[in-house]
């Protein structure tokens, strides 16, 4: 246990670490679509709530609030791809 | 076989992310990063459908189609504030799935402060993005530094008293379901008031900080959940998003906390010209622009929010078609979120190597005929290079002034945002039209029939 | 095991990345000092060596393997640190 | 405990490779990665020194003793056969680790390929080297590619062989101690093999690309005894060691395979010169030298050969007591090395302003009064430009044909790595100095005190 738990912050910073790297060198350009990208991934925490959907067991009332984070998440990646699509599709067709 | 899903999930994440940094690349990012998405999302699943009621597909379903609706329905131009709504929805769906772990009684110690910190992230991300989205639209306008003042100094002793609460009427350890409330009730106001005291056109960088917030916040809840890829991909926006805030901001030459603070703007400075400025029509920008052998646009907030998009694109045709070369001088925080103005002009179909960045374009003003600058002004302001005591002083502006003329669309006198006089109107070769960006350009447009 | 195998998978990918990322905006000038750096680094084999000289046992062949091993990675380390410090000393004096 | 040094010490490597990517902080570099190592090292020992008896400690003091003696003692023109050595140490080591661990019986299932894996390419990498060093330092030059052809036509059936030898002797599952070792002859051979028939000069890419390949050793011993350190640092150098390679050949115009094929340079090509070069003296040189306002140096392997560098600070000194400007241009693949040039110069105190790039000086070379190339050849041979059919064609140069005047410093009109015809030599503008690098130079500062 405690050793998966030192690798997975090994992990959190080495994907932290490549995040910045990569985003340091990116041309001022694309600085929308990526804002739009990344804000699309941070709708991530949907695997939290499709993982914890199944054990809240009885309360309706936390039933809600999982099913409330499921429903923002989605929003979330959902639209947030959709428009980064739109606005790389404008980019794609000056090529 | 899960765990190999989600490798190769994370996998796909990083190189969209790679992707997304060479424009020739950027639409396969989006590509990989949907996949990287799906495959995580279905990998959650763990093969075992049957696990979930019809409420929770429903609920999917559902709210992906609204996704889909909203995101296919929202202009251009309101691209930031519904970036910024999004965030505010990813950071309120981690603070709530931290809330539903922590009112669990079975969550281990060492989690609990993971938990927390989730939650508090979580519900700030969720109402300051609100709130920047309102100030995005100009719903919200007022300076709200007292009130910020006053909060923050309560803070400390607001977060004490739920431990004392706790410890007096809790028997277990842990944490009561009122204290989590309370937190989230404190969360919710901090994220209110943070924003609101930040001015209006600095909620780009507001927008990119929530960005690496609600990462941050998936990131420690992928920590509570056991979710690598969570993890993962929290971490990945989470860095790049701090990284994008620190760019923008050294764009401005401020410092993030000096944007973070507020109250930019708000201190006044002497806005008086000492001469008027001379100003023209539309039917004269139009002759001066047919005798001119080289043109470039400076596009800036006013052409956003006028749209005057298609016009532009209009006049460029107009220009091309005489043989007159048309160049975009874009500024890397013209508009109202970095790369804007890019994507605005790509809207219209305007060529990506037509558009200039501000060191290249730089070198190449003193030999240019004629620059309109379109409802841009602090980035054309050559205070930033001259008076030490200005508030943009040191910011890298677009050299506009070394061209031969300079024709400047905007509607009054009125300054940008930075809130101060731009000596670059009442240069002896500048020129003002005072129109809306559209209509000007409009009218510019039809002055060249007649000419 | 598994999982931890699998995280080191992960954390083997991230690394790699990291390394290729990081080299791929270098320039010209440092590729010396960095050749020469990464090639101590690459003596960090010396680690294996400390790790299983105690579980040997009596071979003597095998122990002398180990030892082989452990004073190539050490000539490796100390000796690459060592020059490229030089290398890099030759650039400061410049400053 | 253990576990949050180690943590920490691939935080520090990783830094210590972003770090030498900037001249500024390249120092720190090497601190930072010694840090690192260090940290590592100690923390293998997990507290418990005790366990490890007198002959191992002295193993370690001696072996470390030897490192800094040799470090110390070799002349900055042989860093590359002495990074070329160590990189054969390194590989050996892990192979030597691997071999190890595959005589005890006990290693699991899944362990044996990686653990093979590991000790084939470090024992690859150790003779590789070897051969390497031997090819730098000119001991071994005749071609081998019939060699070549035989062993990699016969090597599959080589590698099936054990596999029967073992099935039919070896009653428990696994591998024979007589397989091992026939595995370890092979690899060493095949390192033989496949260095030998690269040329020469392509033995830096060879370096960097066993460099490479001495850190995927080390990163699979990681996964052999379960170090997670040794899989990071190893991981990281495998890939920059891979990157810097691919620089290389794409900085010559040629692919990895390309090169590793080997054989380059052997095909005879018309090496005649339509006429005969106008040759020069150290006299006429100075003073041609002194009528000139901007003068470039372009080093190359003839300069490193011939241990000029200490004659080149001196001619500079000379040059801007007269207040000519010098400045020194420095071919990426120049030398034996890449960056070996700058290391050379660096040494005699050059100041790292006055090195240009290719892509810098290009721009400059037509308002250069004369230019001085300095036992270079390949990298200033204008067929890269103009002849499709060259070997070379592509391969970016340094345009010193555009410049007033030439000055080509070497000992004859013999080719260079590349093995063809320089047309520069026969350039109107050009003129030969037939000398060794060093004693030419000398010979130039010396008659600028007749002038
Ligand atoms: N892009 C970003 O990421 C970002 C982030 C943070 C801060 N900022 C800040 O935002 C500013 C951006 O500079 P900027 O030059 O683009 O804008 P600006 O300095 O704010 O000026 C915009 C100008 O547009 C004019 N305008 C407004 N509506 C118009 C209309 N309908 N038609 C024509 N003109 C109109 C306004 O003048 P009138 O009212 O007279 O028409 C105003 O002076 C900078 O100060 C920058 O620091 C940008
Ligand atoms: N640097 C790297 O990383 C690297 C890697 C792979 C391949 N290479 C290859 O190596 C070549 C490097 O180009 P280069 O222009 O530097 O060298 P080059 O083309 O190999 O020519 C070197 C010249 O130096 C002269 N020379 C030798 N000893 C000398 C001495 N003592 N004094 C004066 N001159 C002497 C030789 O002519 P004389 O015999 O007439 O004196 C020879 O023509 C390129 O072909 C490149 O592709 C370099």
């Amino acid at each position: 246990m405690e050793t998966i738990f030192l690798l997975t912050l090994l992990i959190t910073f080495l994907a932290s670490f490549i995040g910045y790297e990569l985003i340091s060198k990116i041309p001022q350009t694309l600085h929308t679509p990526l804002m739009s990208g990344s804000n699309a991934i941070s709708g991530i925490t949907l695997i939290a709530a499709i993982l914890i959907y199944p054990e809240v067991g009885e309360s309706q009332f936390l039933k809600i609030i999982v099913l409330t984070a499921l429903a923002l998440a989605t929003i979330n990646i959902v639209g947030g791809f959709s428009v980064t699509g739109r606005i790389l599709e404008m980019f794609k067709k000056n090529d | 076989m899960i765990e190999i899903i989600l490798l190769f999930s994370s996998v796909l994440f990083i190189f969209a992310l790679k992707l997304f940094g060479r424009p020739s690349t950027a639409h396969r990012a989006n590509t990989f990063a949907i996949l990287a998405m799906g495959l995580a999302v279905f990998s959650a699943f763990n093969f075992d459908f049957s696990k979930y009621d019809s409420v929770f597909y429903i609920t999917i379903f559902v709210s992906g189609l609204l996704g889909v609706v909203i995101s296919k329905r929202v202009q251009m131009t309101q691209m930031p504030e519904l970036v910024g709504l999004f965030n505010g929805f990813g950071g309120g769906a981690s603070g709530a799935i931290a809330y539903v772990e922590l009112s669990k009684s079975t969550l281990p110690l060492s989690d609990y402060f993971v938990a927390i910190f989730s939650m508090a992230i979580g519900m700030f991300t969720f109402s300051g993005s609100v709130v920047a989205v309102l100030k995005l639209r100009g719903k919200l306008n007022a300076n709200y530094s007292t009130i910020a003042t006053i909060f923050t100094a309560f803070l400390p002793p607001l977060l004490l008293l739920p431990g004392i609460w706790d410890s007096l009427f809790l028997e277990r350890w842990g944490i009561s379901i009122l204290t989590l409330e309370y937190f989230i009730l404190l969360s919710l106001i901090g994220g209110i008031v943070r924003v609101a005291v930040i001015g209006g056109a600095d909620m780009p960088v507001v927008i990119a900080f929530l960005n690496s917030l609600s990462g941050i916040a998936a990131m420690s809840a992928g920590f509570i959940v056991n979710s690598i890829i969570l993890i993962i991909a929290g971490a990945l926006v989470g860095a790049s998003g701090i990284i994008l805030t620190l760019l923008m901001c050294s764009a401005m030459n401020r410092t993030i906390l000096q944007v973070l603070k507020g109250g930019f703007g708000s201190t006044k400075v002497n806005n008086e010209y000492e001469k008027d400025p001379i100003s023209t029509s539309p039917e004269d920008v139009a002759i001066q622009l047919s005798y001119a052998e080289s043109v470039v646009i400076v596009p800036g907030y006013g052409m956003a929010v006028a749209q005057a998009q298609a016009a532009v694109k209009e006049l460029t045709n107009t220009l091309k078609d005489k043989d007159i070369d048309v160049k975009f001088a874009i500024h890397p925080v013209a508009g109202r979120m970095p790369g804007h103005m890019n994507v605005l002009l790509a809207e219209v179909d305007i060529d990506y190597d037509d558009m200039y960045t501000l060191e290249e374009i730089n070198r190449e003003f003193s030999s240019i005929d004629v620059v309109i600058v379109l409802g841009a002004n602090d980035v054309v302001n050559p205070l930033a290079r001259t008076d030490e005591t200005s508030p943009i002083y040191g910011m890298p502006i677009l050299d506009v002034d070394l061209a031969k003329q300079v024709i400047i669309v905007k509607r009054s006198m009125s300054p940008g945002y930075a809130g101060i006089a731009n000596p670059l109107f009442i240069n002896d070769n500048s020129k003002m039209l005072f129109a809306d960006a559209k209509e000007g350009l409009e009218k510019i447009v039809k002055s060249f029939e007649l000419v």
